[in-house]
């Protein structure tokens, strides 16, 4: 059957291309944003995006994917989320011969035409290295994270945070007990009870900025805005504009879905005009302080 | 073969409710138990059929002691029961709840045409060959499901059958085959133990009748020795001087008058009149559509075509609480599936239909609410007394039907319709339901009897309509009419 | 339902027999002996093996985190008490709580939230009326609306609404003496509606309803408006939750809420509701709602691992119902 | 008189066939010929609709994705029947392809998923002995297996296993001529399955069971041994559909399977099961997968937005069920 997809890209190219969105989860600001990325990107260029989610299970990314090609698209993008890999969507993907471009998660397995995504672990080690500073004398800090290590976006951001802060005696690390589940309310939750087993965190690192912004609300409820400082990770508009207040919320690496999901589409138009392209491509992602918060404000504005 | 219950006693919790009963039988007997409602029938037959243990006695089956432990251990001694309460599978065809856990089977997997032969036999074999095996239970009329329960607990050849109030659903021909296959069993040398309230039946049918009496046995004697209204005497403890009321004066004016009522498949152009201070008795054979007509006039179901009036004025239904407010009450005949709350205490069903009568602003007025039921439990002796806060279903079958009457007396309806109000309902307290009926005819109050129990239907009412089929067959004045005749009308086919 | 219980004899022999020894000498033996000995035993264990329990914030902690499994627990008890049971809440959390947020952009706060609030009864009315109305099953009407309502969050907004007044917060933070306002609110739930439901007609008709939806219609009560009240009810609670959480949190989320129900029926038959209907008591379910409470918490204080959190919060509510099981036994 | 009082049929037939539609017309109704109807219509639809949908990959991609819902709504129906439900499976999903994927490092790939299953059996048990043998409410103790199960998924390995050997992925990759294994599998299960339960005595057991479990006690057949098999079978049936899951996605996942059993159970209703038990039949159970199987597609095929597709979702349930109801209706 992978000839009669290659017609149908054939003739794809005639009444213009169609470029299949597989996401993982649209469960979540990050990755939502991503497809509308893609999406608007899309609509410049006079491309049909064919979007899914498989609400956060493996299965049904897998047949999602099998739709997708079922409906002739001439590439796929896969938002892959928090999953480490998709060795079977992979494989229909390369029999049906039809480029893939994976947006944010690279997987371990599997063949894949271009990857585009930050580098989570080094957002970790920014943070970590801003808090230092932030804390001459050191202190506690609590890490909050998203949920089980199987995803290991989180797990990198959290080793990057360690491996800048572990080595230093002045600081000692708390996990969580709980996870903050990658949302504000989690975020909020575990907050309350860290503070009630920890009076004297000087800092809280959350694997990503929605949990911040919760446990933010969780520190000023307790009146601890003065003592704790926050770093958190992706760069969401609503953490932006608390960093820009110069408030307690100090710092965030910037993880753009949106800047990651159009280049993930230009990556995919490339591919089918046959450019020959980079296969890795790391986005780099600027620390985001009080200095250049509104800027970044700003861009995400427009 | 002989079965001897010997001194067994039954508590619940704190309260004992056998205090040491005595039984003896032998095969081709029938012993008749008879009580007042909560006298302990159905206890002593839930601990002979292994359903509840006996906290002491013995019983031994043929010189054996017998320790039962579970039903199971019951049957395999060949003690079988049927219930006052249906227990079939309405899901399950009629074949597969008769030969439940004996399917037959080839190859491991079950033998239906096998089965539905034996079921039919069995039928066939118990006297009621109208029943088709391939039918769901469910599907089938009650009185039907009632010779179905009996038709299984034969399945498995029991030496000892034990039967509670197998008549309450039955009637006319349906009772005869019932009655049929008792005398069939006894040449088997079955012994069998009979509990009903029906003393005629009793005194037709038993070898020997045990009375009990708040538990303990108060006389074991034959029906040779014996007379009706002496077995109703030592029951109810007191002499009960005459069972059904005087003649009430002439009735007034009509109160509620049917024209050509009809619903198609239920019942087809019915018409009648009640009068104000006048009780009307409404006979018919299982399945004749008194029920249906009980519920429509309800508002229960909607009429099809007809016409009804309360005191001269046209009303159409649309729901009971219309029919309620109008003035208008149903106790229905199937107290378990329409009658009660079993999950709610007494006071809770008796307060039922009338929960906005007693308020305080927007709240119940716990205070009057109680006081109301505690009155109607002492009125209709409801036991055991200062019950209001007990679940309904700790009531023994007949305490559970005074409730429910006491909760649509509470309503002060002007038209009362009563769907077999006595089934299963001792003599004591039917004396009782005839009395508080026959106040509220006198007070100007108009009653619909429905019942299957031709003497009381004669005997407690003013006329007696007959159904059948869906129609009104007949109408007599209950004065000197015959059970002949009112029979009659329900059978016979040209009118 | 009707044919629920029609198709159910059991029931009513189970109860006869097995429940209705528990009554003997008049007094009921409610589950709530064995929670409230559940409980001491369960701040005991607390108050000794850590020393975070007992700190004013903590309790505090406890007192905000139970609001949002209290208010649907006590919706949940209603529409159980009928026999059904309402799976939508945790996605009518999500849809209020981001809408009320989004509202606010053009009107007036209290506005906004008693709009949003009236959208959890909308979708509460919807599913009595499906479900009274048209007798459908409780269990896949309120799935579906689950699935639709969570849509309809995301379609509202894919991305979070964190309202820039601060009046937003207000409601979810402030505090009335040392207790948190929405845990009064929460109170106030309980209370009002323990009345409601033992003194009024309507909630002594949504019991009975639950025991023999049949004989109640019978008796002239409207089962279908009491049905669909009840929904409205627990769309209301739901309402109340998602517009507070949102509060509290600052951020309102479209995919918040998820499982949500799941705890509020726990803690309903953690408080000895019958999910087949016609029992259940408010107290009880508010034991049940802090059994649930003090068990995150016992956990978290302890720092146990989140997955084994997991592991263990499941095998403890078997315990707790396995416990009055036994009990109920003993006392027959 | 009675001329000019005619009331329209239907009125009086809506009342009284609401009433009790078993008694009236006599005879039975499965809800097999709605089903048969809203699948024709449901394929017609999708075929004059879409291009995608005849094409043999898209046939293909719908024989594999019915599989895993497939297994689960069998599994589900047998302890609906009980009058059970089952809220552990997708948990047991979870636990079952981690296992299995993690035990072929030191295990032959059919041991290592004989083990899964056996695992997925044994928490089965586990769930049947707590209901059965503690008579404690199904629906709580199958929801704190669901948390418990899915903790131990994530002890078991927190990080998805996908395994080298590609060997594993054969099981779900494999095709019988035009048929994936798996949809073979699933096909055998229900045959097999059909049969347990109309021809066995235990599976006759089971339907009687649903119907009134105190009258199966007294026919002398233990309730308790069969409630137990049926949470057993659904059980094997998580397990088994755990393992094929992960070998097709060709890596296991600790997170897999939540809300699986939502659609298990959404499948069985919309085949006309019971969840009062008794009630239910394997052919319509498989009805309902096809329809949810179909949904979709459908959705997908029209490329309707990710949110959109469960707000119709939902309502296109609500609109299956509401049609069914209405059927019997007219039928009684
Ligand atoms: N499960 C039970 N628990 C406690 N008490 C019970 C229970 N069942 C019956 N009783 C009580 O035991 C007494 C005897 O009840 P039983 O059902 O044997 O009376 P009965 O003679 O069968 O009455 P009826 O003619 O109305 O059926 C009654 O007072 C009743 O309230
Ligand atoms: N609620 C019910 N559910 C199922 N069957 C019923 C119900 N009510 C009545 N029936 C059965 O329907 C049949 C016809 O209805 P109906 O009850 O009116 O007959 P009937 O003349 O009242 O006989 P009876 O009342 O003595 O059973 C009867 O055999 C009755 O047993
Ligand atoms: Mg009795
Ligand atoms: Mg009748």
């Amino acid at each position: 059957s992978s000839d009669k997809d290659g017609d149908g890209s054939g003739d794809g190219k005639a009444k213009g291309r169609t470029v299949g969105v597989a996401n993982f989860t649209l469960g979540g600001p990050y990755f939502n944003g991503m497809d509308r990325a893609i999406k608007a990107q899309a609509e410049g260029k006079g491309v049909t995006v064919i979007s899914t989610d498989a609400n956060g299970d493996a299965a049904k990314l897998a047949s999602n994917v099998e739709d997708l090609i079922s409906r002739k698209v001439d590439a796929v993008i896969i938002s892959g989320g928090p999953l480490e890999s998709a060795p079977a969507a992979l494989n229909s993907l390369k029999a049906a011969k039809i480029p893939v471009i994976l947006v944010d998660r690279k997987f371990q397995t599997g063949e894949y035409t271009s990857w585009i995504g930050p580098d989570n672990q080094r957002i970790g080690v920014q943070d970590g290295e801003f808090l230092a500073k932030q804390l001459p004398d050191g202190g506690k800090v609590a890490i909050i994270k998203g949920g089980p290590a199987d995803n290991s976006i989180g797990l990198a951001r959290t080793n990057g945070l360690k491996s800048a802060l572990g080595k230093d005696s002045k600081f000692t690390l708390v996990e969580a007990p709980d996870f903050g589940n990658w949302g504000s309310d989690g975020g909020l939750a575990v907050m309350e009870s860290l503070l009630a087993s920890h009076k004297d965190l000087k800092a809280v690192f959350c694997e990503n900025d929605a949990m911040c912004l919760g446990a933010q609300r969780a520190i000023a409820n307790a009146n601890l805005s003065s003592q704790i400082v926050l770093a958190g990770v992706d760069g969401q508009l609503e953490a932006l504009q608390e960093i820009a207040k110069g408030g307690n919320y100090v710092v965030t690496g910037l993880n753009s879905a949106d800047q990651i999901g159009r280049l993930g589409l230009d990556r995919a138009i490339e591919v089918l005009d046959g450019k020959n392209v980079e296969k890795d491509t790391v986005v780099d992602s600027p620390q985001i302080t009080k200095q250049n918060a509104q800027e970044f404000i700003d861009k995400s504005k427009s | 073969m002989t079965l001897e219950v010997r001194a067994v006693r039954k508590a619940y919790g704190s309260v004992e409710v056998l205090h040491g009963v005595d039984l003896i039988g032998g095969g081709g007997d029938v012993v008749a138990v008879v009580g007042a409602n909560g006298a302990g029938k159905s206890t002593l037959i839930k601990i002979l059929s292994g359903a509840e243990s006996m906290d002491s006695g013995e019983l031994w089956l043929d010189g054996q002691r017998l320790a039962l432990r579970s039903p199971h251990d019951a049957q395999a001694a060949g003690i079988r029961t049927v219930y006052q309460e249906l227990t079939l599978i309405s899901g399950l065809s009629v074949t597969e709840n008769l030969l439940l856990g004996r399917m037959p089977r080839r190859a491991g997997l079950i033998d239906w045409t096998e089965a539905h032969r034996r079921a039919r036999t069995l039928l066939d074999e118990a006297g009621f060959s109208g029943i088709d095996p391939a039918t769901l239970a469910g599907d089938l009329t009650v009185a039907r499901q009632q010779m179905v329960e009996i038709a299984k607990a034969l399945a498995s050849e029991p030496r000892v059958l034990v039967l509670d109030e197998p008549s309450a659903v039955l009637a006319g021909r349906d009772l005869d085959a019932l009655f049929a296959l008792i005398r069939r069993l006894q040449e088997r040398d079955v012994l069998i133990i009979y509990v009903s309230h029906r003393l005629a039946e009793v005194t037709e049918l038993a070898t020997s009748i045990v009375v009990i009496r708040d538990g303990t046995v108060v006389k074991t004697t034959e029906p040779a020795l014996t007379s009706e209204n002496e077995l109703i005497t030592l029951m109810a403890g007191r002499k009960l001087e005459r069972i059904y009321p005087d003649a009430r004066p002439e009735p007034g004016g009509e109160l509620l008058t049917v024209r050509g009522l009809s619903r198609p498949g239920e019942f087809e152009n019915v018409s009648f009149t009640l009068r104000a201070g006048e009780i009307v008795g409404m006979f018919g054979l299982v399945g004749a559509g008194r029920s249906e007509l009980a519920r429509c006039l309800f508002g229960d179901t909607r009429v099809a075509s007809g016409t009804v009036h309360l005191d001269g004025a046209p009303v159409r239904f649309d729901h009971p609480a219309a029919a309620i407010s109008a003035g208008l009450a149903l106790v229905t005949e199937d107290r378990k599936r329409t009658g009660m709350v079993a999950s709610m205490s007494v006071r809770d069903n008796v307060a039922l239909a009338t929960l906005h009568a007693r308020k305080r602003g927007p709240l119940i007025d716990r205070r009057r609410q109680k006081a109301t039921v505690n009155e109607m439990i002492t009125k209709f002796d409801i036991r055991p007394g200062h019950c209001a806060a007990l679940p309904i279903v700790a009531l023994s079958g007949g305490n559970q039907q005074k409730s429910i009457l006491a909760k649509w007396l509470l309503t002060q309806p002007r038209v009362l319709i009563l769907d077999e109000p006595t089934r299963g309902v001792d003599m004591a307290t039917r004396v009782d339901i005839y009395r508080t009926i026959d106040a509220l005819a006198r007070s100007g109050h108009a009653v619909l009897l429905i019942s299957s129990d031709l003497a009381e239907v004669i005997g407690a009412t003013d006329r007696v309509l007959v159904m059948r089929n869906g129609q009104i067959s007949g109408e007599i004045r209950s004065e000197g009419a015959t059970e002949e005749q009112v029979l009659g009308y329900s059978i016979r086919e040209a009118a | 339902m009707t044919s629920r219980r029609l198709t159910k004899p059991t029931e009513a022999m189970a109860t006869s027999s097995s429940r209705w020894p528990r009554f003997i000498g008049g007094r009921r033996i409610t589950p709530m002996g064995v929670l409230v000995v559940l409980l001491v035993l369960l701040v005991g264990i607390l108050a000794l093996s850590t020393d975070g329990f007992l700190t004013e914030r903590n309790l505090t902690n406890l007192l905000k985190q139970m609001v949002t499994t209290g208010l649907l627990a006590f919706g949940m008890l209603v529409v159980i008490l009928t026999g059904g049971i309402d799976l939508s809440v945790g996605s009518v959390v999500a849809f209020t709580g981001i809408v009320s947020a989004g509202l606010i952009a053009d009107l007036p706060i209290p506005v906004a939230m008693a709009v949003a609030i009236a959208a959890g009864i909308g979708f509460g009315l919807i599913n009595g009326i499906l479900i009274a109305g048209f007798n459908l099953a409780p269990f896949v009407v309120t799935l579906a609306a689950l699935t639709t309502i969570r849509g309809l969050a995301f379609v509202y907004s894919e991305v979070p609404i964190s309202p820039s007044d601060p009046g937003f917060f207000s409601l979810g933070t402030a505090m009335v003496g040392p207790i948190p306002l929405t845990t009064v609110i929460m109170f106030a739930v309980f209370i009002v509606g323990g009345i409601f439901l033992s003194q009024t007609p309507a909630g002594r008709a949504i019991y009975a309803i639950g025991g023999n939806a049949e004989t109640v219609r019978l008796a002239g009560i409207s089962v279908r408006k009491h049905v669909v009240l009840a929904y409205a009810i627990s769309g209301a609670c739901a309402g109340l939750a998602g517009v507070i959480l949102a509060s509290r949190v600052g951020i309102a989320q479209p995919s918040v809420g998820v499982a949500f129900e799941l705890d509020a029926i726990a803690a309903c038959v953690i408080g000895g509701a019958s999910l087949a209907g016609g029992r259940g008591s408010v107290r009880a379910a508010f034991g049940g709602v802090l059994v649930l409470a003090l068990i995150n918490n016992l956990l978290n204080l302890h720092g146990v691992q989140s997955y084994w959190q997991q592991v263990l919060k499941g095998l403890i509510i078997v315990a707790v119902i396995l416990v009055q099981r036994r009990s109920q036994r003993r006392r027959a």
